[in-house]
């Protein structure tokens, strides 16, 4: 059974209304050990895709996906803006090529990831959104096909969220802290896992 | 929180609306208001484009003008500008010569311009500045913040474009200048960002934060306030301790608010550092004391020391003409 | 009390030091810190003496130079020089063409100018700004204060007294500046003396204090917050019912920060304020934005206007370097 | 019995130690009508008027009170110091012209209170200091040779200053307020009160 078009909209209408609404709490994580603005930048983004939403989902998959990349890169700025980009043009991108969805998801995401680590120059265990892309990545893969998928990369994400705050920065604009980054949640992280958990929601029919 | 604006969403736009025509003389709003840019472009000369978050005015559209920036993008406040500002920035300005992008060393910023750098036609070159001390310079990490000294590097490689220095030349000079200038920050109080509503952090009506950076992020420690002499001692020590200065040697000495801290202040830090500076064998051969590189309304101040040599200080006297910066 | 300082005592002697040696190409101290004075003077022109109570910074001292003042007598904050600085001022730089003291009207600044005018050797004549719209101005009171629209005046004078007027012609010139311009402040927070270590007045999160001074008398009246816009209205429409502007008349805009507002801040009331001049039928030829006349670390900002015609257009536009003012 | 030196010098040493000591009273009272400076203005100036207090006893009466305005006139500034300078100045003034204390101590104040008058332009009614002087010198007229003098004008000097807080200032810094000046007392009307109060009470023996 393929993706569904409505599907796919629902799923990003989703994903962005959850994070447009976390702002306030992303905003105060990202106030705690970055600069406060965690919350507003993704909201900016995620309303603009909002505002596309229509457009985006008359478009092929891979298309909209990197237009869902575009419209972040121009209209969130900050780390998050080209890290959340890269996350989605890569996915369309490596959608074009040959593959296809859900089956592919975790190839797809894991084009995504790469692109986030590589427009970072960031590795897991550095106290950054990838501390819960990666962790979810996996499940995408060890998972796969398991009855139980979704709810497992919503535990996942949930419980990978929860061990940045341990971490000490070294990237990203907690890393100035040095020492006193240890003992906050990583706004970027969080972020994340409301996007993924929204995706899951969403694709489960629980809204 | 008690600011003068309209909405938390209009502050960019009407702050930038008034900049541009309060000195239309000099310069001049891209479309959009995606980049602030000289009103006179010189299409010969080495294009320098730099950009950041806003709430640093007058850095960076302050010193948009003859001898410094040619263009600077303003991104939300405390926020990298995009990609697409920094192409169409770096698109109006440049000739022949290239375009230098001077960047802050913030991840976003970085990004962003790395995205900007890869879209770009035409031949383009990066300069970095990380001079903040209050940050360990690790290769584990992404390093020290760029700060105040900024200023520093925009005007003395602004000069140097301005006299002829192609691409090249002006990367070296700018790196040059970079490596030779340090910075350090003391909070009194937090900023206020328009859009969270209240203060970043909350001090204590005895307590101040040393080493912090420009956008409210939490510095080295939380002490209690100390005497102006045993501010500047802390920071002056700790700018030296790291600055390879040689006794003689000629620097520049920036004294910085940070938006909510008035000049008798800061000319009164002035005094106490440039005294021990001197102690330590530094010729203040240049100065400079003001709110150049704010952090909106944090009461506070950074020391700022730049080595000079023959060369930088001639392209330093070199005259300006910008909104924040005029010789 | 959050400043750097090291002492209540020491504040301005310290801060006068730290401006005397970052500007020490321009400007020097006399003796016991009494004034600041030019350091290349020039003795066939007028000379300008200005001064006031301390707080202010970077009025007056910082207007010291070529085309501005000849010389500045820093009071203690918010308090009057004493004739006796005023007169070795007037003495270290007079030459035969007599000498200008420009005085805002305060009675402790006029009657301590007055005294020095009545000790010093040589000519003397005196302009007294009092641009201050928020004071009721009556006959049998002391009338209106000088605030901001002070650095007009002696910008204007400063670049005819540089090009030869003689002392009567500054004094002509200096009045009719003064008539054709008008301020009025509004205050945000109050300022802290340093002597005093508690704001000299409290304002709830929520209020605004209208029609303040610059040494943080109260004003008008206390108000609620409003936004930007309705400040600038309240602002620009007493400004402009009190000067005699008729449509198309040339003005110039002065944004002045109090101290405590960064330049974001001001930017954004300069473009609410010169928009609603501009429907008032005044065209905005120059303007300048900044803190120039501030109440210490007092969150707060002035408008003033000032008519302009062309000899004073001109006269504003004459090079001036200053510590805080070059061009 | 005329005015012995050692009695004008603790005169002069009471009056200052008790305007010094109220600066932090006088302060207050300008910090509702004025700019807070009030207090820190009589201090510096009566400070330096301790420090050559011994100088200024070996001087005839009459230098002697000129050299306490000149130093008032040189140190405090606003517009106290030119006030109380030229009071003192102008007393000295009148004592050179074959003026005597104890006995034409009215003529030799009053000369004072014209000298504020001419140098603020202001008159009783103004809310300033005058609206001190001003009556306290009408009962050294008034009750001149009294037994009761100096407790008269003691008490004089009391009602006065406050009557200046139902006053509107038209004078000095407080008129900027306009009918907001009304309901504080003058804190160089207080200022005064102290000063002539002291000298009351170092006559008396009451210190
Ligand atoms: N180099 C990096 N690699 C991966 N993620 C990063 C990196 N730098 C920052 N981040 C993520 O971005 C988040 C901050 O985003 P945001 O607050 O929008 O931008 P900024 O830090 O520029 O203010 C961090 O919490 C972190 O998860
Ligand atoms: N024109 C005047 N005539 C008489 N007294 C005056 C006049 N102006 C001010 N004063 C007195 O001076 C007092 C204020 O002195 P001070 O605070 O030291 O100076 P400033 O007002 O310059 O700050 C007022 O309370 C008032 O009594
Ligand atoms: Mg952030
Ligand atoms: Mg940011
Ligand atoms: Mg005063
Ligand atoms: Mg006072």
């Amino acid at each position: 059974m393929s993706l569904q078009p409505e599907t796919f909209k629902s799923v990003v209408k989703l994903a962005a209304e959850r994070v447009i609404a976390s702002a306030p709490e992303l905003t105060s994580l990202d106030q705690a050990i970055g600069d406060g603005d965690h919350g507003f930048n993704m909201k900016r983004g995620f309303e603009a895709v909002l505002g596309k939403l229509d457009a985006i989902s008359e478009q092929p998959f891979d298309e909209a996906l990197k237009t869902i990349g575009k419209t972040l890169v121009m209209t969130v700025g900050g780390a998050s803006g080209p890290l959340y980009g890269s996350f989605f043009l890569a996915a369309g991108e490596a959608l074009s090529h040959d593959k296809h969805l859900p089956e592919d998801i975790a190839d797809v995401f894991g084009s995504g990831v790469n692109a986030v680590s590589a427009r970072g120059r960031s590795h897991v265990g550095e106290k950054t959104m990838l501390d819960v892309l990666v962790p979810v990545l996996e499940t995408l893969k060890n998972a796969a096909g398991h009855p139980d998928l979704i709810a497992r990369v919503s535990t996942t994400a949930a419980e990978a969220v929860e061990r940045t705050a341990p971490m000490r920065a070294t990237k990203g604009r907690a890393s100035f802290l040095g020492p006193r980054s240890v003992g906050h949640i990583d706004p970027g992280a969080r972020s994340s896992c409301i996007l993924v958990q929204a995706v899951c929601a969403s694709l489960e029919g629980k809204q | 929180m008690k600011k003068f604006i309209n909405s938390v969403d209009g502050v960019l736009a009407e702050s930038l609306d008034g900049l541009a025509a309060a000195h239309a003389d000099l310069v001049t709003l891209g479309p959009e208001r995606k980049f602030v840019r000289r009103r006179e472009l010189n299409s010969r000369k080495v294009a320098l484009v730099s950009g950041g978050g806003s709430g640093h005015e007058p850095l960076h559209a302050g010193f948009v003008g003859y001898g410094m920036l040619d263009a600077a993008c303003p991104g939300q406040v405390f926020t990298s500008p995009t990609p697409d500002q920094i192409v169409e920035a770096a698109q109006a300005v440049s000739g022949d010569a290239g375009v230098l992008f001077i960047v802050k060393n913030y991840a976003g910023d970085r990004m962003n311009f790395e995205m900007a750098a890869e879209i770009s036609e035409g031949r383009t070159a990066t300069i970095v500045t990380d001079d903040d001390v209050a940050v360990e310079n690790s290769t584990h990490s992404i390093g020290r913040r760029g700060v105040a000294g900024t200023l520093i590097v925009e005007k003395i490689v602004g000069a140097a474009a301005e006299k002829g220095a192609d691409l090249q030349a002006c990367v070296a000079l700018g790196e040059r200048v970079n490596a030779r200038t340090r910075s350090m920050g003391v909070a009194l109080t937090s900023c206020t960002v328009p859009a969270a509503g209240t203060p970043t952090f909350v001090l204590a009506e005895d307590e101040m934060e040393v080493g912090v950076g420009i956008h409210g992020e939490p510095g080295r420690r939380r002490v209690k306030l100390e005497r102006a002499d045993a501010i500047a001692f802390e920071m002056t020590t700790a700018i030296a301790g790291d600055l390879d200065a040689r006794d003689g040697n000629e620097a520049l000495l920036l004294v910085n608010g940070f938006g909510g801290t008035p000049a008798i202040e800061l000319y009164l830090m002035y005094n106490a550092a440039r005294r021990m500076l001197e102690k330590r064998g530094l010729r203040i051969a240049r100065s400079l004391v003001g709110s150049y590189v704010t952090s909106l309304d944090m009461a506070g101040c950074s020391l700022t020391v730049s080595l000079l040599d023959t060369e930088t200080r001639a392209l330093w006297d070199h005259p300006v003409r910008t909104a924040a910066l005029k010789w």
